[in-house]
């Protein structure tokens, strides 16, 4: 069992995990709480996606083992995620007028809601996408890699995202509008920004990468309404490690701790006996261990002593 | 620049930010009884002295020396217990209070900050308390804000935050107090009356370390003055001998005068 | 899914014998609760058909979420509140124990588990099951992996009472050397990291112990890596979950061993094409099991002086007894009962097996070994527990 | 003032929304009382229940000294609440890997000096963090503690757990037997219903005796700790802990204080329900309890005792009520995933309608015998309720 | 009252929850003036300042920009009306370096920044100095003068001034009282809280003292100033 070959499957849950932790982050930074339930929209954008499709079908040709209208799905699976968010936004969320504990607690009664209504819709069991099954490309065995075009597919379309999320924040204003919000909202819309709208993007975007995040889940493992639940603690850890609020720090830091939790084989190998079963476990104490370090997280900004 | 009896000392003290060095081999001394002030142009590093002095920041080097014990490096507390009491440029903000609990925390070393002997010696632990509210009673009236005793401490205007702030640090009732800016944002008559209480305070044995712009106030009150500049000391002396100084009359009184 | 009576009593004033059940109707163990249902639905009806007593009997289902305090809970309120003197429950093997130890024990409640394969439910005399201890089956399993020429195993199990406890027993009676063990969590882990170390433990013959979704999952990661061995497995790792959702031809070959239903039995059949026509699906072993304990009650009530759990624990044990006369259905025990025999004087022959009662209150069973062949269960072997 | 030397006055001392609370309490137990007598409800099922919302109070209590006093974002409840009952269970169950058969007492002590040991081991990583970094941090190690104890089968038996614990009082006198030995009574107040008192009954009134006893310790030393100078000065870490610090407290210590008080009487909580249950098993680690325990502090009112106390009442009331959902034959949906549902939906809806908490603290704090005469204790009503701020009981 | 006021607050209300804080609090400001408010602490000046910027709604009463009424608009909007606000605590985007904060300061602009900073960078050569650092840790007069410039990138017709003095340097205060004269010889009107009284009304048109949530003088600047009784009450003597 080779390194490469337990890179390559951190690789690919990386994938998944960062873009669940940017989302996180983003909320966490502009809507300033922990949100709970960006697990379960994760099962929303999965569940989502395995409807659209249900009903787009395999239609046209096929790309890296996935039909076509796998990928319109999964746009789909991203867009409901989205429009879930924004409708959760709007009903819940805005006319609260508390601290961030009350909407962090808010938001775990919205983590029950969706998930209470994904069990009622497909009910508990797990369920797959019907797209086949591949077995790993033979052209990378030689190589100890152990990948299948699914993999492949989830690894391209997750860096797609991350890019396309990059660009937009390098090249428009939204990024450091969001940094301002999150900053100081009185100031904010002094300054004439529209924090709603502001927000709304923060979620559109947060909510979508969950959504495709989720998705991907599917296609990695099964879907099943805990499913976004379960990689929840992970997404955390991944986003607490980076620093809260940086999205860039977001990425790092899904990147380390889907690596890790995949990787943990290998400390049997050489000769750590801690077994997989504890792979969160050393991954919480890894970002316990970095906080420690940097009580920011990695790319967290550092909090400057008292101010003037 | 010898003094009989020092409580404060700053010896060559250093800081940078990054390539910006904010205090450059700072040297000065804080004579017991004193009110020393403590002047300079925005960003000549006052507020990063005082954050140095009382532990919240780390030197990049030199010491700091209060009643004689190195405390450089040592934590806020540690700094405080030595009897060196700060007050923060921007007033900090006790959520869930009123006015009056958020003067309470002042008093130092309270019997009834102990738990166990919330138990073992309920007694003790309410007569002191009684007599810090009586304090606080008497403190809020000389600041007239006693109207607001029962406020949320959060819900008041921003100069009667600066009020609340140095009142809670009087009430601590420090060897040395740190005030930095105590009187901004404060009406002139007001601090006319906290010209006077700080001045009472020293009588009474406080010595001051005191920063402020306002210079109808701090050339009232203050011998010495020392005026700061890019994170070093310009120079000190008397106040007029400061205020006739050209070099600080360049750096920091500019054409206005006071 | 049964009414409650909310005055809470299931005296002989009323019209109706309540008895109480604690299933796993949400949780990792959902899908055992859901077909555990139809089965309590179906045997309902047939008892009902008939009538207890002259009266009919209903069932308060209580959710046990799978897991120990909300099954504790769920029990209190049936047995404390409901006052039922029968309860049946539950599904995983801890949620039955610690049902037992709460609030059963120090009372005089009949319990009676549908689904608990575990082995700590031996120790407790007091606490019948309608499964058979999960001992038979590890040890026929150590059996056929030797038989098979294997002398090296790896073994990963579900982390519960259940798989845990199944594991020991293997490990127990395996002649050969587990050379790589790990358990695993349920619900949608992911199992990539597991098949690899697996894989890379040189053994060529794999025992999985889980349930099926997370075994069908175990097993599309095993194809999609690549890897291949030869399968072994409990009987909850078998299903129509599992087929369908693994790719063609990924497991043939797989042996598993579970709890024979007597397919050749009419009663069986019977119950099995009621099932299909009901719910469009093939019922499970477990499903049989929680027929038997709905049947098993009425048969108790009806058999008893009184409905209190005293008299019921009475009869509990010999209705399904070999010294009576064997009934296959619930209308054939109630006639014989009805004409003023006793308990003893009838053996109940469940849909899922004899039955029988031992002294542990474990059943006697069969198991049956299955080999998955053109990736459907075929039924190769008999063997008696 | 006491309610009962002047109950009116008492009365007109409360704020509008303690009127109205005490009156609501008031209507329940007055239901309770006529559904018990009536039959409807049976009373050892109420003992059990009230058990197990008694426990959540503690947990409630627990987490407030942690985050309602001092502001910590304690994630790890279930942790503490499971290391208490594991604590307990060790000793006493009779499968226990390590030591088991010791007398509950002892027991006691084991899982207190566990929970503090833990408390202190998690507390000095994790209390320099910032907020929001402290959640997850606590939230975190509490997994790798929950995993710990379901794999380490050796010294916890993992997930096959703990069993053949014996109630609390069964090796004292009297009380060991005393549910043994207590007549079965049948009163028949309702002609047709009557109310059984059985051999449960005796035990869970023991059971509920013992909480009290939890309970009644917990509030009497965390009001008087609330109200201290003590408690101040946690409300002023939670609040501005820099300034805390410019005063001459030693913050760090003052945290860690809190955290092991409140983690003391989570495991506390834990032992109990190790008693009550006879049955510990790792689920009980399991993340849910933490946010369930957090909803009750929140409902209750954050930084108060009294709100934590109905917060607990009131979350069990949700979690064992909504199980008349499952009883709902006629819908044509399954009840559970439906009670998710309405526990998710009432979260949402409380936080909405009523996000200070239903107790909200709304005195000031300062200790009560200094402040009798000095000043009136209550600020202008207006200001406070409008915030929902401060800090009371 | 007449219709070319730029700004006016007539007989308004308002307050924090159910605190009222202004009462029936009238004043105005007229194109091209700058108008200096000033009294005690708690008095309600920033009240004041608040409620004409939509950052608190006038209970009653109403807040007028030129003919329009404009009690109740949020900020953003107010903004995009033209008239600008320095709040007196919080004032800065801590987390922002100064460049990000003057460009905050013109998110409601469609034009090209960078001509706008690069005069201010000129005016404050404070910040020229420190463009990329972040807000946050700007010492307390530079911040004052940064929250100043991030309203001026809008070039407002009206300028709401929170104590811009407070904390400055005797010279940089200086500089800044110069600063807004220019600005407002540039043709914005602008109303200034200040403590710094007898600065402020030095170089303001006319003057308000504020008490207790109402106008208790209203004056020419130089008549404040020589008001006695406002001198005694409020002035320090
Ligand atoms: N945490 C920090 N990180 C980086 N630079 C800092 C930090 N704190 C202060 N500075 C810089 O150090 C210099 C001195 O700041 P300081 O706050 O000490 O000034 P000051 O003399 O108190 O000025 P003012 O009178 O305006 O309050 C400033 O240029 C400031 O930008
Ligand atoms: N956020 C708030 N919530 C409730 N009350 C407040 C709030 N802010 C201020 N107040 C109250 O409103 C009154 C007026 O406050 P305001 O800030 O307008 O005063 P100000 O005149 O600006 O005083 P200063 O010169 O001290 O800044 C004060 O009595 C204060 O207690
Ligand atoms: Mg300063
Ligand atoms: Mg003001």
């Amino acid at each position: 069992m080779s390194l490469i070959e337990y890179a390559a499957n951190g690789l690919v849950y990386s994938s998944i995990i960062v873009l669940g932790s940017i989302g996180l982050s983003l909320i966490y930074s502009i809507a300033g709480f922990a949100n709970f339930a960006h697990g379960d929209t994760m099962t929303v954008g999965a569940y989502a996606t395995l409807v659209a499709f249900g009903v787009v079908g395999s239609v046209g040709f096929s790309v890296l083992g996935l039909p076509i209208g796998f990928f319109l799905a999964l746009l789909i699976g991203l867009a409901v995620a989205a429009a879930v968010a924004i409708v959760t936004e709007k009903l819940v969320y805005e006319p609260l007028d508390i601290g961030s504990i009350g909407l962090l607690i808010t938001s775990i009664g919205v983590a029950f809601v969706y998930r209470a209504l994904i069990q009622l819709g497909f009910g508990a069991d797990s369920i797959r996408y019907d797209v086949g099954f591949v077995q790993p490309i033979e052209a990378l065995l030689p190589y100890g890699i152990r990948m299948t075009q699914h993999d492949v597919a989830i690894v391209v379309s997750a860096a797609v995202l991350v890019a396309g999320l990059h660009t937009l924040l390098q090249h428009t204003d939204l990024g450091r509008k969001m940094r301002a919000m999150a900053d100081n909202p009185d100031l904010a819309r002094a300054s004439g920004i529209r924090t709603g709208r502001v927000k709304r993007w923060s979620w559109i975007i947060g909510a979508g990468l969950a959504g495709a995040g989720g998705a991907f889940l599917g296609l990695f493992n099964v879907l099943e309404p805990r499913m976004g639940f379960s990689v929840l603690l992970v997404i955390f850890a991944a986003v607490i490690l980076g620093g809260i609020g940086s999205v860039y720090g977001a990425m790092l830091g899904g990147f380390v701790i889907g690596m890790v939790v995949e990787m943990m084989p290998l400390l049997t190998d050489v000769g750590i006996p801690i077994g997989i079963k504890y792979a969160n476990a050393v991954a919480f104490l890894i970002m316990v261990a970095v906080l420690l370090v940097r009580p920011t997280g990695i790319a967290g900004q550092a909090i400057g002593g008292e101010g003037v | 620049m010898s003094k009989d009896d020092v409580v404060l000392r700053v010896e060559d003290l250093q800081k940078s930010f990054g390539a910006l060095v904010a205090t450059d081999h700072a040297t000065f001394e804080v004579e017991r009884g004193t009110i020393t002030g403590l002047i300079g142009p925005n960003g000549a590093g006052k507020s990063t002295l005082f954050n140095l002095v009382s532990g919240f920041y780390e030197p990049d080097g030199g010491t700091v020396t209060v009643n004689g014990t190195d405390v450089t490096g040592k934590e806020p507390y540690e700094v405080a217990e030595h009897g060196l009491i700060r007050t923060f440029q921007t007033p900090r903000k006790l959520e869930g209070m009123t006015v009056r609990e958020a003067m309470l925390v002042g008093p130092r070393n309270q019997p009834g900050e102990s738990f166990i002997k919330l138990f073992t010696d309920p007694g003790t632990v309410g007569e002191h308390e009684r007599q810090h509210l009586a304090d606080v009673e008497r403190i809020l009236e000389e600041f007239e804000i006693d109207h607001l005793a029962t406020q949320p401490a959060t819900d008041i205007s921003g100069g009667q935050m600066k009020l609340v702030e140095l009142a809670r640090a009087m009430l601590a009732e420090p060897e040395v107090l740190l005030l930095d800016e105590p009187v901004a944002g404060v009406n002139p008559t007001l601090r006319n009356k906290l010209a006077e209480q700080i001045r009472r305070l020293n009588e009474q044995g406080t010595t001051f370390l005191l920063i402020e712009h306002d210079m109808e106030f701090v050339m009232s009150l203050a011998d010495p003055v020392v005026v700061l500049d890019r994170g070093s000391v310009l120079t000190e002396g008397p106040p007029d001998a400061i205020q006739s100084d050209d070099q600080v009359i360049d750096a920091y009184l500019g054409g206005g005068g006071v | 899914v049964g009414t409650t009576d909310e005055e809470g009593d299931g005296n002989e004033d009323s019209d109706t014998y309540t008895i109480g059940m604690v299933d796993s109707l949400t949780g990792s163990l959902a899908d055992f609760g859901e077909r555990n249902q139809r089965a309590v639905d179906l045997a309902l009806e047939h008892v009902n058909d008939v009538g207890v007593k002259g009266q009919d009997l209903d069932i308060t289902v209580e959710d046990s979420e799978s897991e120990a305090q909300p099954g504790v809970s769920a029990a209190q309120k049936l047995v404390n509140q409901n006052n039922v003197p029968f309860l049946i429950g539950a599904v995983g093997s801890g949620v039955s124990m610690s049902i037992y130890e709460s609030v059963i024990q120090g009372t005089d409640v009949v319990q009676l588990s549908q689904n608990s394969t575990g082995l700590g439910l031996t120790d407790q005399p007091g606490l019948l099951r309608m499964s058979p201890s999960g001992r038979t089956q590890s040890v026929a399993l150590a059996d056929i992996i030797s038989e098979d020429g294997y002398d090296e195993v790896a073994v990963t199990y579900i982390n519960d009472e259940f798989g845990e406890s199944l594991y020991e027993a293997f490990e127990e009676a395996y002649d050969g050397d587990v050379v790589y063990e790990s358990s695993h969590d349920g619900e949608g882990a992911s199992y990539t990291s597991l098949v690899s170390e697996m894989d890379s433990s040189g053994a060529e013959a794999w025992l999985c112990i889980t349930y099926q979704q997370e075994f069908a999952t175990m097993v599309t990661n095993m194809y999609e890596n690549g890897y291949e061995a030869q399968l072994y497995g409990a009987d909850s790792n078998r299903g129509d979950t599992v087929i369908e959702n693994t790719p063609e031809g990924s497991m043939d070959g797989m042996k598993l061993v579970e709890p024979a239903a007597p397919q050749d039995q009419d009663n069986y059949q019977e119950f099995a094409t009621a099932f299909e026509e009901e719910y469009d699906e093939a019922p499970t072993a477990w499903s049989a099991f929680a027929y038997d304990c709905v049947i098993t009650a009425a048969l108790s009530i009806q058999a008893a002086d009184e409905f209190t759990g005293e008299a019921l624990g009475e009869v509990v044990r010999d209705v399904t007894r070999p010294d009576g006369e064997e009934v296959f259905s619930y209308e054939d025990g109630h006639a014989i009962l009805d004409d003023g025999g006793s308990a003893s004087d009838i053996d109940y022959q469940g849909v899922s097996g004899p039955i029988d009662f031992d002294e542990n209150g474990d059943p006697r069973g069969s198991l049956v070994v299955m080999e998955v062949q053109d990736h459907d269960y075929e039924s190769i072997e008999f063997r008696e527990s | 003032m006491g309610a009962l030397t002047d109950p009116r006055g008492y009365w007109d001392d409360l704020t509008a929304t303690e009127q109205w609370v005490t009156a609501a309490i008031g209507l329940i137990v007055l239901g309770l009382v006529l559904l018990l007598l009536t039959g409807i409800l049976s009373p050892s099922y109420f003992l059990f229940l009230f058990g197990l919302a008694g426990m959540y109070a503690l947990l409630s209590f627990g987490l407030n000294s942690q985050w309602g006093f001092t502001g910590l974002i304690n994630f790890s409840v279930a942790a503490f609440f499971g290391l208490g009952a594991y604590g307990a269970a060790l000793m006493t169950g009779s499968n226990s890997p390590i030591a088991g058969g010791y007398d509950p007492v002892f027991g006691v002590v084991v899982a207190l000096v566990l929970a503090a040991v833990v408390a202190v081991a998690i507390g000095i990583p994790t209390l320099r963090l910032r907020t929001d970094y402290l959640a997850i941090a606590t939230l975190g190690l509490a997994e790798v503690v929950r995993l710990i104890v379901r794999h380490e089968s050796q010294w916890t038996n993992g997930s096959a757990g703990i069993r053949g614990i014996p109630t609390f009082f069964a090796s004292w006198p009297v009380l060991g037997t005393f549910p043994d030995v207590m007549p079965g009574l049948e009163i028949e107040l309702v002609p047709g219903s009557p109310i059984v008192l059985g051999y449960s009954f005796w035990q869970q009134s023991l059971n509920v005796a013992l909480l009290l006893v939890f309970l009644g310790g917990s509030f009497a030393v965390l009001r008087r700790a609330q109200r201290s100078p003590w408690g101040r000065l946690l409300r002023t870490i939670r609040s501005d802990e820099d300034l805390a610090k410019a005063l001459g407290k030693n913050t760090y210590s003052y945290k860690m204080q809190a955290f092991v008080l409140g983690s003391l009487i989570m495991a506390l909580a834990g032992v109990f329900y190790a008693h009550l249950n006879l049955f510990v098993d790792p689920g009980r680690l399991d993340p849910i309890t933490t946010f369930y325990v957090w909803v009750a502090v929140i409902l209750g009112g954050s930084g108060s005792n009294r709100g934590a106390l109905l917060g607990g009442f009131v979350v069990v009331a949700i979690r064992e009520g909504s199980r008349a959902l499952n009883d709902v034959s006629w819908l044509p949906i399954e009840g559970a995933p439906i009670r998710l549902l309405a526990i998710g939906l009432l979260i949402i809806l409380v936080m909405r309608f009523r996000p200070q908490g239903i107790l909200p603290p709304q005195r000031e704090l300062i200790w009560p015998s200094a402040v009798d005469d000095a000043a009136p204790s209550r600020p202008d009503r207006g200001v406070r309720e409008a915030k929902g701020g401060g800090s009371d009981d | 009252m007449s219709a070319d006021h730029v700004l006016a607050l007539d007989a308004v209300d308002s307050g924090y929850g159910e605190v009222q804080v202004l009462d029936d609090c009238t004043l105005h400001l007229d194109a091209g003036e700058i108008v200096c408010l000033i009294g005690p602490n708690g008095a309600g000046k920033s009240t004041v300042l608040k409620t004409a910027f939509g950052m608190l709604s006038p209970w009653t009463g109403s807040v007028r920009y030129h003919d329009r009424e404009i009690g109740g608009l949020a900020p953003e909007d107010i903004v995009r009306e033209g008239i600008g606000f320095v709040p007196q605590t919080e004032n800065v985007f801590g987390s922002l370096t100064i460049e990000e904060n003057l460009r905050m300061g013109g998110v409601a602009r469609d034009d090209d920044l960078d001509p706008v900073l690069e005069t201010l960078y000129d005016r404050f050569p404070l910040l020229d100095e420190k463009r990329s650092a972040k807000a946050r840790n700007l010492s307390g007069g530079q911040r004052q003068v940064l929250a100043l410039a991030r309203a001026l990138v809008m070039e407002p017709d009206v300028l709401l001034i929170d104590e811009p003095s407070a904390g400055l340097a005797p010279n940089t205060a200086d500089d800044v009282f110069a600063d807004v004269q220019e600005v407002n010889a540039m043709d914005t009107a602008i109303l200034m809280v200040e403590q710094n009284a007898k600065k402020g009304l030095g170089i303001s048109d006319r003057g308000y003292v504020l008490d207790q949530g109402t106008v208790r003088f209203e004056d020419e600047a130089d008549a404040l100033l020589d008001n006695e009784e406002v001198s005694k009450l409020y002035l320090g003597g």
